[in-house]
């Protein structure tokens, strides 16, 4: 794509990228595929669906911060959204078909689960309420912030307070959504009991299709006229404005398209791991989430999702065999990142071992003021 | 295409390739060979962040005890080996590394978690897999999964009896109670039993007040200015019941002594209070607050005299970073956890996770406590004995208290 | 309570019986070793008898209280022994005897403040200097009830500092409240409202309920009288103490986020380390403290002090370290920036914790700031939150002096107000940049020193800063420190006036709320100078 | 000849800073107007009041005799026909000089939208870099595709910041050129400039701003006789 690679590219990269995107796709059909011919251990499927809502996750971010510039430190907040909303649709389920009074309303004092959450036992209303309550958020804070032109590393600071107001709201039992423990003990998913190996393998298909889907449907919407603008509006948003676009809309456009996409992988997410607390909420995960997105590469869905897998699969890898090492290995690959592969690992074939001033001199901005 | 482009093609997608196979190829590594006659066991205590300081120390634990067993010539044939991680104080992360111990790494049972969050997060792994989780923590209760081993004391064998001890005449005669914790599921069902526990007894709601704090909040000079105003309200003596946790406790303690508060004024009864917590405290004025549990450092005996000398031996010997005269209830919680499963698995002959859990019926082990926990069929429970402590001028707890035998564990409150 | 009014009158009746009545000291030492209930019953026997004790009997209480208190009391031996630095003397006699087999009785909760009551009243009488006389009468008075009645009147008879009398007089007249005398009851009123605390005004609120106060006009007016008075005061201190506490909040804040907003204004960069330099300002104030225990253990209290300049070094160099080898490669992408400086974090916080562990570090806590001062009815100032105060009030000004009135500063300000401008100046702008965050970090280190005294010190204390130091500087408005200063003040007010209210973590929600949607009007923050956009 | 742009009693303040201090002015149809002054006249705000990324303390805009536009958006003033060319060039570097002119094209993209996009590029002359990256594109092209941009969509005013800041003599002619093909009766056009001879090739008239106010107004021959635009601007 053309976006982040910034001033010196010329239209044949895009070729380039464009094949990155399709070899990232093939991988991703190539998943599916293995997951329906079966043969993984449970444990890997598992990890394959996980990966999966990272990655589609970190698209979503990818989105606004690679084609619109818009950082976003509180994207875990979406995230959020549609694992919350997941998790009472689980709970409902798990106490109509099993009859077990799950751990949640014990410990919050009830005597059942509250009466509003009834409609969501069905999942399709639950699937609506995810997506429209991440998109009544997104579309309420960004119409606010956009109108009034925050921008930049305001914008990102006030995203992170957001998340941050978020998760000590949802810390406390008064919210009403199970405090610090969250939710957990479901039962059951689509009718089957959890342990079942075919929800396993059916949601971490679910995971991939969706990410497939996802990123084949934003690529086409990024090359079409709706992705110039918005790198029109990151490179140059006054200009645009005076060209006669209203740049509000096309921010809250983008802004709402990845709220909803980030809800929907926290919706995919919470089942494959059986809990949802506010943990998902710290800023730190958030700011997670960009780290993927710089590592893998900006503004060039591929790099997205490459940077999530890979980072996950570290992280994964070594919190249980070398713990000690997994920070100074992040710490490492940001800084790294930052200093010698401005967009990401994608930049890898350009790389040259020149001086580091070099590399500098080639940098991109981030088109913030 | 320009050959400067098919290579970016082919390194792009070879990194692709190589992140898609990481995390398959990942487990195998960590597997390691499994070498014949050992039996791996698996530690879910983080090393980093918030939690560190606390479960740090328990890896350490859990590899002595593991040492202890195999000097004697190990389980069923079998020499234990102790596989570590750090969940990072991240709950959920809890739960991925307990996956993946369980299903990968084939460890026989889990040994982790300090936080109620966070052994919820393992509790739907374990009862996935049919894994075992020993869980050294006092805690809330109300809870009861044949996956958990609960081997410290849930609310009704420990914090009740160390409130009667307070009311009682021997105590202070407590008429009155501030309640403060961290905003999450103990603290908060501890006072909902708490609270139904003095209406039990007659007690009105205008005598108690309760109020949460964010997971590491720090600024307690408002609150504390409101347990001073409380205490000189009529009605009786009064008693803060503390149960915030992490670095909020000295935090706490910090500001409630440099407001003048003494023990003899306001006696603080800090649940979750360990050494640990009271490092790096001016003690002098502290002296007198209290806490319980089901071990004190200064438990009589001769359990107690060899476990403290096998941890500043392994201290010394592992260059584990914690203090070696420190020892904390977990600790010893975590090392009577390892010896239980040991006995227990020697009891059936197997290391799978049934037979077992068949084999806790009528397991008792001479804890370092000084009592002998002992474990029913009834339950995953295990009975242990109680201890209020006292700070003194050492950064320590004296006894203050002790019950006079292991009382039957009470999974289920009766109050709230 | 009703054992301590039956051992109350008990001792009452003793004392009344003569003068000259002697303790009997073998017995109530061997009531001390002989468990909780024996040491209650020690104690009483101490406090009750004391006023009617000679000198050597009082001092002997004074000892013998203290040592249980202390711990130096021995009970194993074959008769009680006190540990004292020249050696062990027996418990009875003072004299130089056996020692005991160490074990110190415990004193339980109910125990210590008897041992307390006791050791302050024998003190009342024997203490060496006035100070300790009066330091024992201050303890007294919190407990006055529970004391025997004669007490205050015999130790006035005995004191010869005639400051002191007047005030050992004045407890005495508060301590007959419930005196059969109504005048001595109204002037028992007067004087507890002379002391306008929460305490007070219970026991004076209480006399409502005596039959005195339907039947007694006077009465009744001067217990009214006595709750107004108090009530107003008890407002006022209510008040100062809000006030103070918003201001220590309002410091804290102010020392976090000064730095930041001095680096934010210039470069537009986030340093998402900002916390971390607060930690490492921390460790530094640590490692001074031991390198002066090793050094100069006599001048140890005196170790916040040296550590200002070293901690400012340390950490103003690993700043520009920083800017050199990271942030300025970044310069023209404040969004990489934001997440290199928060890998900078990660690195930091591991680093220390692999290096120096994860337990909080033991801090000496020099007298100076130990405890506090109560002031005025509950308004109480704890000297280490005024030294905190004082601190960022001292930053404050030096910072604003080094801005307005130095080189330095000037050429900041240039180059926050127009780089571009101020680059063909001469102004030498990366140079500029580097100094800066220099000094941004060295402020972050200040805080770390300031903080040391009143939080934990661990390698995740920094983390507890982040979004809320973000916040000040966003709210302030970019690069100016009368913004920080005013959002500080704004926050750490606002934050203690709701917490009583709806809790702490309410109040944190509730204060973050009103910021974002603060900005949402007022996107530039409170204090920028609007200018032409682009 | 209806008045194309019409600035009554126009105030606007930074701060403290009066930029421009009870300013009016009309531009007609048909004609070029320059607006020349030395720095910090007020210029560069006008028109930033103009094309509504600044907001007026008082004063109103009249645009067409019948739109305020003191009170429309940014996008709203732009997509009514008033354009303008910033005085940096605002190219979008990230896409192709073909993608910016039919950006500029805005909404009013009809089925001959590719033909505008290219006759547009073969009269700035930038038709063989159509494909080329805007970023890639030399200084004087990019302001040539800043103007391809912004007139494109047959703006009724347009505006041109420093339209020849930093170009070679060759390429000022070219723009003046262009300029001058780019009048039309139905089209007012606005240029702020520093360059005196560029601006004599081109305007009608000109306006002289000085510390916010109109200093003068009338033929540059007339501005270069007037003593006080000698005295405040021109120099001696």
């Amino acid at each position: 794509m053309t976006a982040a690679i910034g001033p010196k590219r010329s239209l044949i990269a895009r070729a380039t990228d464009d094949r990155i995107v399709a070899g990232v796709a093939l991988a991703l059909a190539a998943t599916a595929a293995a997951l329906l011919a079966g043969g993984l251990s449970g444990y890997r499927v598992n990890t394959i669906g996980q990966f999966a809502c990272f990655a589609l996750l970190a698209l979503a971010l990818d989105l606004i911060w690679g084609y619109a510039g818009i950082l976003s430190l509180g994207h875990g907040l979406f995230f959020a959204i549609g694992g919350y909303v997941v998790g009472m649709h689980l709970l409902e389920q798990s106490v109509a078909v099993t009859g077990i009074t799950p751990d949640i309303v014990q410990f919050m004092g009830w005597t059942a689960l509250p009466g509003w959450w009834a409609p969501l036992e069905s999942f399709p209303v639950a699937l609506a309420a995810a997506l429209a309550s991440s998109f009544a958020v997104a579309f309420a804070f960004g119409w606010a912030s956009f109108r009034s032109r925050v921008s930049g590393v305001y914008f990102a600071i006030i995203t992170q307070a957001l998340v941050y107001v978020a998760m000590l709201l949802m810390f406390r039992n008064d919210t009403g959504f199970g405090g610090n423990n969250g939710m957990t003990g479901f039962q059951v998913v689509f009718g089957l009991p959890i342990q079942d190996p075919a929800v396993t393998k059916g949601l971490a298909l679910a995971s991939v299709l969706a990410l497939l889907a996802a990123l084949v449907g934003c690529r086409l919407l990024m090359i079409g006229r709706f992705g110039r603008l918005l790198v029109a509006t990151r490179d140059d948003e006054v200009r645009l404005r005076s060209l006669g676009y209203e740049t509000l809309r096309l921010k809250l456009a983008v802004w709402c398209l990845s709220a909803v996409l980030a809800a929907l992988a926290g919706l995919l997410y919470v089942p494959q791991v059986g809990i949802i607390n506010p943990r998902l909420l710290s800023p730190e995960l958030s700011i997670e989430i960009a780290v993927w997105c710089a590592i893998g590469g900006r503004g060039r869905l591929a790099g997205a999702i490459i940077g999530a897998v890979l980072v996950n699969a570290i992280k994964f890898a070594l919190s249980a065999s070398l713990p000690e090492l997994w920070p100074f290995v992040l710490s490492g690959l940001v800084i790294v990142v930052a200093l010698i592969f401005p967009n990401g690992l994608l930049d890898l074939g350009r790389w040259r071992p020149t001086l580091w001033s070099r590399a500098d001199a080639l940098q991109p901005t981030d088109a913030t003021p | 295409m320009s050959p400067f482009d098919r290579r970016t093609f082919i390194k792009t997608t070879g990194a692709l390739a190589a992140g898609a196979i990481l995390p398959l190829a990942a487990p195998p590594l960590i597997q390691s060979a499994r070498a014949a006659g050992t039996v791996k066991l698996g530690c879910l205590f983080s090393s980093s962040g918030t939690m560190a300081n606390l479960e740090g120390r328990l890896n350490y634990v859990a590899k002595m005890a593991a040492d202890e067993i195999n000097a004697a010539g190990g389980v069923n044939g079998s020499t234990i080996e102790v596989v570590t991680s750090d969940p990072a104080s991240d709950w959920p992360l809890y739960a991925q590394v307990g996956r993946q111990m369980l299903a990968e790494t084939k460890v026989a049972a889990l040994f982790g978690c300090w936080t109620s969050v966070s052994r919820k997060s393992v509790l739907p792994v374990v009862e996935q897999n049919d894994g075992l989780l020993f869980y050294p923590l006092h805690f809330e209760g109300d809870e009861n999964s044949k996956n958990v081993v609960y081997v410290n004391s849930p609310p009704a064998s420990s914090v009740l009896p160390a409130v009667d001890y307070l009311m009682s005449p021997d105590g202070v005669e407590a008429k009155r109670f501030f309640m403060i914790g961290s905003d999450y599921v103990w603290p908060r069902t501890i006072n909902k039993q708490l609270k139904g526990y003095w209406k039990s007894k007659g007690i009105e709601e205008s005598a108690w007040k309760e109020e949460y704090v964010p997971f590491s909040f720090s600024n307690f000079q408002t609150l504390v200015n409101q347990v001073r105003s409380f205490a000189d309200a009529p009605g009786g003596k009064l008693v803060v019941v503390l149960t915030v946790v992490g670095s909020s406790i000295p935090d706490f303690m910090r500001e409630f002594a440099n407001q003048g508060i003494s023990s003899s004024d306001v006696p603080v009864l800090g649940l979750d209070m360990v050494e640990a917590d009271l490092e790096g405290l001016d003690t002098q004025k502290l002296v007198g607050h209290l806490n319980c549990w089901a071990y004190l450092q200064q438990a009589k005996g001769e359990a107690n005299q060899t476990f403290l000398k096998s941890w500043a031996d392994y201290v010394g010997k592992a260059k584990a970073p914690f203090r070696p005269d420190v020892a904390i209830d977990p600790m010893v919680s975590t090392y009577d956890a390892v010896h239980l499963w040991a006995m227990a698995a020697k009891k059936a002959g197997s290391f799978a996770t049934p037979e077992v859990r068949k084999a806790f019926d009528g397991l008792s082990f001479d804890c370092p406590s000084g009592y002998k926990i002992a474990m029913t069929a009834e339950n995953n429970y295990v009975s242990r004995g109680v201890f209020i402590g006292s700070v003194n001028e050492k950064q320590g707890f004296d006894v203050l208290w002790q019950s006079k035998d292991a009382p039957k564990p009470v999974p289920m409150s009766q109050y709230g | 309570m009703q054992w301590r009014g039956a051992v109350a009158g008990l001792f009452a009746l003793l004392a009344a019986c003569g003068p000259a009545a002697a303790f009997d000291r073998a017995a109530i030492a061997g009531w001390s070793c002989a468990g909780a209930s024996g040491m209650t019953e020690a104690a009483n026997a101490l406090i009750f008898g004391v006023a009617s004790a000679s000198k050597e009997d009082a001092a002997w209480a004074a000892a013998l209280a203290g040592a249980a208190l202390d711990r130096t009391l021995k009970c194993g031996g074959a008769a009680p022994a006190i540990e004292t630095p020249q050696g062990p003397v027996d418990a009875v006699t003072l004299q130089p005897g056996a020692a005991g087999d160490g074990s110190a009785p415990l004193l339980s909760l109910k125990n210590r403040p008897l041992f307390e009551t006791a050791r302050a009243a024998a003190t009342l009488f024997v203490g060496a200097t006035p100070g300790e006389r009066s330091a024992a009468l201050g303890a007294l008075e919190r407990r006055a009830a529970s004391l025997p009645t004669d007490i205050f009147e015999r130790a006035a008879d005995a004191e010869t500092d005639a400051g002191l009398k007047e005030r050992i007089l004045g407890a005495g007249q508060a301590a007959l409240l419930n005196s059969p005398d109504m005048t001595k009851r109204v002037a028992a009123i007067e004087r507890i409202a002379a002391t306008p605390d929460r305490r007070a005004l219970t026991r004076i609120a209480a006399l409502k309920a005596d039959p005195a106060y339907g039947k007694d006009p006077a009465f009744k007016a001067a217990v009214d009288a006595g709750v107004g008075s108090i009530e107003r005061w008890l407002a006022v201190s209510n008040a100062l103490n809000a006030l103070y506490n918003g201001l220590s909040f309002a410091s804290i804040l102010f020392m976090a986020s000064a730095g930041l907003a001095i680096i934010f204004g210039l470069m537009g960069v986030i340093n998402l380390a900002q916390g971390e330099f607060i930690m490492l300002g921390a460790y530094v104030t640590y490692a001074v403290q031991e390198a002066m225990r090793a050094i100069a253990p006599g001048a140890l209290d005196w170790y916040l002090i040296v550590a200002i300049p070293v901690v400012f070094a340390v950490t103003a160099g690993i700043g520009v370290a920083l800017e050199a080898t990271l942030v300025r490669r970044l310069y023209t992408r404040p969004l990489m920036t934001l997440l290199a400086t928060w890998a900078v974090s990660l690195l930091i916080v591991n680093l220390v914790r692999v290096a120096v562990g994860t337990q909080n570090l033991q801090f000496v806590t020099p007298s100076y700031i130990t405890g506090g001062r109560l002031v005025m009815g509950d308004f109480i100032v704890t000297w280490n939150r005024l030294f905190a105060i004082v601190f960022a009030a001292v930053t404050l000004g030096l910072t604003w002096f080094v801005l307005k009135r130095t080189p330095l500063g000037l050429n900041i300000r240039a180059v926050t107000q127009n780089r571009a401008m101020a680059g063909c100046v001469g102004i030498a702008t990366r140079r500029v940049d580097m100094m800066a965050f220099g000094l941004g970090s060295g402020l972050a280190g200040l805080a770390g020193l300031a903080l040391c005294p009143i939080y934990s010190v661990n390698p995740q204390m920094g983390s507890n800063f982040i979004v809320d130091s973000f916040m000040v500087v966003v709210l302030g408005g970019v690069g100016t420190l009368a913004g920080a200063v005013i959002a500080s003040l704004g926050v750490g007010q606002i934050n203690v006036l709701i917490e009583p209210l709806y809790g702490a973590v309410a109040a944190k929600v509730i204060v973050l709320l009103m910021i974002i949607v603060f900005l949402q009007f007022r996107p530039e923050g409170l204090y920028a100078v609007k200018g032409r956009r682009k | 000849m209806t008045v194309a742009v019409l600035v009554e009693g126009l105030t606007v303040e930074f701060g403290s800073f009066r930029a421009i201090d009870d300013l009016s002015l009309a531009v007609d149809y048909g004609e070029v107007r320059a607006v020349i002054g030395p720095n910090g006249a007020g210029k560069t705000t006008l028109l930033d009041v103009i094309s509504g990324v600044s907001r007026a303390k008082s004063g109103r805009v009249l645009f067409d005799e019948k739109i305020d536009l003191t009170r429309a958006s940014e996008a709203a003033i732009a997509r009514s026909g008033v354009r303008r060319k910033f005085q940096k060039p605002s190219v979008f570097e990230a896409l192709s000089v073909r993608d910016n002119v039919e950006i500029g094209l805005g909404g009013a993209r009809g089925a001959d939208a590719g033909d505008r996009v290219a006759a547009m590029l073969e009269t700035v002359g930038l038709a063989d870099d159509a494909d080329r990256l805007a970023g890639d594109l030399a200084h004087g092209q990019k302001q040539w595709l800043e103007i391809a941009m912004v007139v494109v969509s047959e703006p009724k005013v347009l505006m041109l910041d420093e339209p020849v800041a930093g170009l070679t003599d060759e390429e000022t002619e070219r723009t003046s050129a262009l300029v001058r093909r780019l009048r039309t009766p139905g089209r007012a056009i606005v240029v702020v400039e520093h360059d005196m001879n560029f601006v004599e090739t081109i305007a009608d008239r000109v306006t002289v701003l000085h510390e916010g106010r109109t200093l003068f107004e009338g033929s540059m021959a007339r501005a270069r006789a007037d003593a006080r635009v000698v005295d405040v601007y021109l120099g001696r």
